[in-house]
């Protein structure tokens, strides 16, 4: 096999550049890539485009990198909880691209396929649809979206080995397996570095071919965004 | 008068027996409470679940099991998880039986608007727009006139849409709606006390009613 | 959970009809359908067009079917290996239409991700791109492809769920996985039906969601085409 | 002249380091066996195996796993198992390094035939059509002329395309070549024993011969 291992999260993100753009994965908070935001956040690379379902909140996740101002453009499906987001966007310090959330992680996927393109219904007839080609096809209506094209994807899985195969824990998997796949190179960031042969070769999600650079990341905090729980009686 | 439990219960009684649903946050969230005992219908959250259960009891959360709201759930014995493009992949083939959602405005043609308000902070559509596109079946959970006392059943919606003759049904607080082909809300059923004057009166698009109107049951 | 089982292979395909499409799993011989190919043997429905990666072989996988004269149409990327095929064929008797493999395998996947047509690049300049559009994109040329509609998919898994959850074993994955989301009903054929629960929601190859009816098979005989092994010395 | 062994011998040496490689049937298969050892070639097989080891000792052999010559094979440490889908997808995304395969034909601009001769029984394409389109790196393995003398290095293919414009280098019984952009055979190597002129003979599209040519090196 082929080693990927690099040292840490610095190493791996060391020749990401100022203006490239970056699949960053994780739902919420729930599966993001703590190291290596943390690094990016010590690097201070700026002008990032980062392609991400959510953009953190005030004082975690992608939220960090705002707050440092490095993001100039985040392309996301829903960017709620976060002021200092909020501020960016309204002062035109930020740019924001809003994608339908199946379509931006469809776009992710197919980049992984090889397909540049690819019709969706969603959002026909609405102001996504605006400069979209409309195709109609057996009666129904579809817009052409685009697979993206990431100078890397930066994702955070659960076990991993060092021939970059990645397994993903529960929701956490969320954006994290299609970006995985869709990034020119993918940095995978995991809670676990194992051994080749110690991941069963029919329980891997992505396959090691897809895996430039992985690394055990360190101290994952995990934050909780909305705490619900059923009291014991 | 439905308050939002009525609506969650009345909506509930649409859901049938071997079925997957995808549940909107707010009142479409509180439908699972009232789905009837011995009934499987399993709820696909478009994170990545299907087969998602109940909040975890206290100290049994767990920061990598999170539902489409980012609240903390749990699975039932025979979930599944998958990745997010997956899961958009069976809203798009049309796997999931039936979609719930919240919405500002509706139209006559079943147009609906939920995801902005100019003028407003922009959150985004999250993952709305796929789901209007691609349900087979909408349900929707709204108010019948908002705050200013303005109805939200129109002609044509005023708001930015998020997706075209797509609702099938309104469960409102005064009443039970269906669209009708060529355009009309067809009014199915009166909230209980609610007569179709006033529900004539909170209806700004083209309210279709066809004989007696039976108020609604609810347990 | 819904439970999807059903008795065996005959109950589970028993509203097949003349004429319909179907989608068979497997790749030669392995992780073919066994028990559902026997039941339409039995069944003797005709004029079937079938989609699958090959023919079997003249006693064994789909070559049961050629011999019993049901199909009609094969649509697949390789058919050696099956003498009556190949008479059907030269005869007219069948229709054929050789569809290069990884747009076979993505057609499949697509329906099942409702996707209706995608470009791809396989078969640009080739007598598979007669009759189809070509798009350019970014200076490179594309074939553009549909999904299949087909009214069955018939798949082998190796262990399912009354559910329908379904996980693949080895190579038998091949088409079963993309065939099994792809179909109008899915039916799966599987080594062992157990209780939900006892599969782990993350090892999940084919969510439930995408399967109509599944059996425990029986009496798998597996037959292998190309028996290669080294002789222990 | 080269044998086949000597094809695949010859062949072994263009494979990097690091890579990950897509043998087809054929001499391209014996290419397995000539890497260097200590090398880190990861063998892709498109019906869904990345980390393909050798054939399995007598009595192991397992009908569920198999190569995309339907061969039964075993697994390395480190391999993983994958779909037909995603297979070809990591194939047409460029993830696979170079694809090494048979062919009946190649034009002097990269054209190749390799998978239908009209009046003969056709099998199929499989998977060549979607590796030939999509490979960053492509090498042919093939006899320089065919039975019947004929020259299979051509200006144009004579037989139905498997694809356009995609043949990177080419190693016959006599030479290796690589396709020069514009199009023509520019000679790289001679098998040993073997004459430029001879070679010339063998070429029916337009050969490049710069300078002194070496011959070739073969352990």
């Amino acid at each position: 096999m082929i080693n990927k291992t690099v040292k840490n999260a610095e190493e791996a993100i060391k020749d990401i550049q100022d203006g490239m753009t970056l699949m960053v994965g994780g739902f919420g908070l729930c599966g993001i890539p703590e190291n290596c935001i943390n690094a990016l956040v010590k690097q201070g690379t700026k002008n990032l485009i980062c392609i991400s379902n959510n953009a953190g909140v005030d004082d975690f996740g992608l939220g960090l990198l705002l707050q440092t101002r490095q993001i100039k453009k985040m392309i996301s499906s829903y960017v709620g909880e976060n002021a200092e987001f909020e501020r960016q966007m309204l002062s035109g310090e930020l740019e924001v691209e809003l994608v339908p959330q199946g379509t931006l992680a469809t776009r992710c996927m197919m980049a992984g396929y090889g397909i540049p393109f690819f019709p969706t219904p969603a959002g026909v007839g609405t102001e996504v649809a605006n400069g979209k080609q409309v195709i109609n096809w057996k009666g129904r209506d579809y817009l052409m979206e685009e697979a993206f094209e990431a100078d890397f994807a930066i994702v955070k899985a659960w076990k991993g080995d060092t021939a970059g195969n990645l397994i993903f824990r529960s929701t956490a998997r969320n954006f994290n397996q299609p970006m995985s796949l869709g990034g020119k190179i993918t940095i995978a960031e995991v809670e676990e570095l194992v051994e080749i042969g110690e991941l069963p070769a029919d329980q891997i999600h992505t396959p090691g071919i897809y895996v430039h650079r992985i690394f055990q990341g360190e101290n994952y905090e995990k934050r909780i965004e909305q705490r619900t729980v059923i009291k014991r009686s | 008068m439905l308050d939002k439990t009525g609506i969650a219960k009345r909506i509930a009684k649409e859901v049938k027996d071997g079925t997957y649903v995808n549940l909107g946050i707010g009142i479409p969230t509180l439908v699972a409470n009232y789905i009837p005992q011995g009934f499987n219908v399993v709820l696909q959250s478009e994170n990545g679940i299907l087969g998602m259960g109940p909040f975890p009891y206290e100290g049994e959360e767990d920061a990598d099991l999170i539902n489409a709201g980012k609240q903390t759930v749990t699975l039932l014995k025979g979930a599944s998880i998958f990745d997010s493009a997956l899961s958009f992949g069976m809203i798009r083939a049309q796997k999931v039986d039936l979609t719930i959602l919240g919405a500002m405005e509706v139209s006559e043609h079943g147009d609906i608007a939920n995801w902005k308000i100019p003028g407003k902070m922009v959150k985004g559509m999250g993952g709305a727009m796929d789901l209007v596109a691609s349900a087979k079946n909408i349900i929707v959970a709204m108010q019948h006139v908002n705050k200013a006392g303005e109805s939200k059943l129109l002609p044509k919606c005023e708001l930015p849409l998020t997706g075209i003759r797509c609702v099938k049904k309104i469960v409102t607080e005064l009443a039970v709606l269906d669209i009708v082909e060529g355009g009309g809300f067809r009014l199915l059923e009166r909230a209980p006390g609610v007569s179709v004057e006033q529900i004539k009166n909170a209806t700004a698009g083209r309210l279709i009613v066809e004989g007696e109107v039976p108020e609604m049951k609810i347990d």
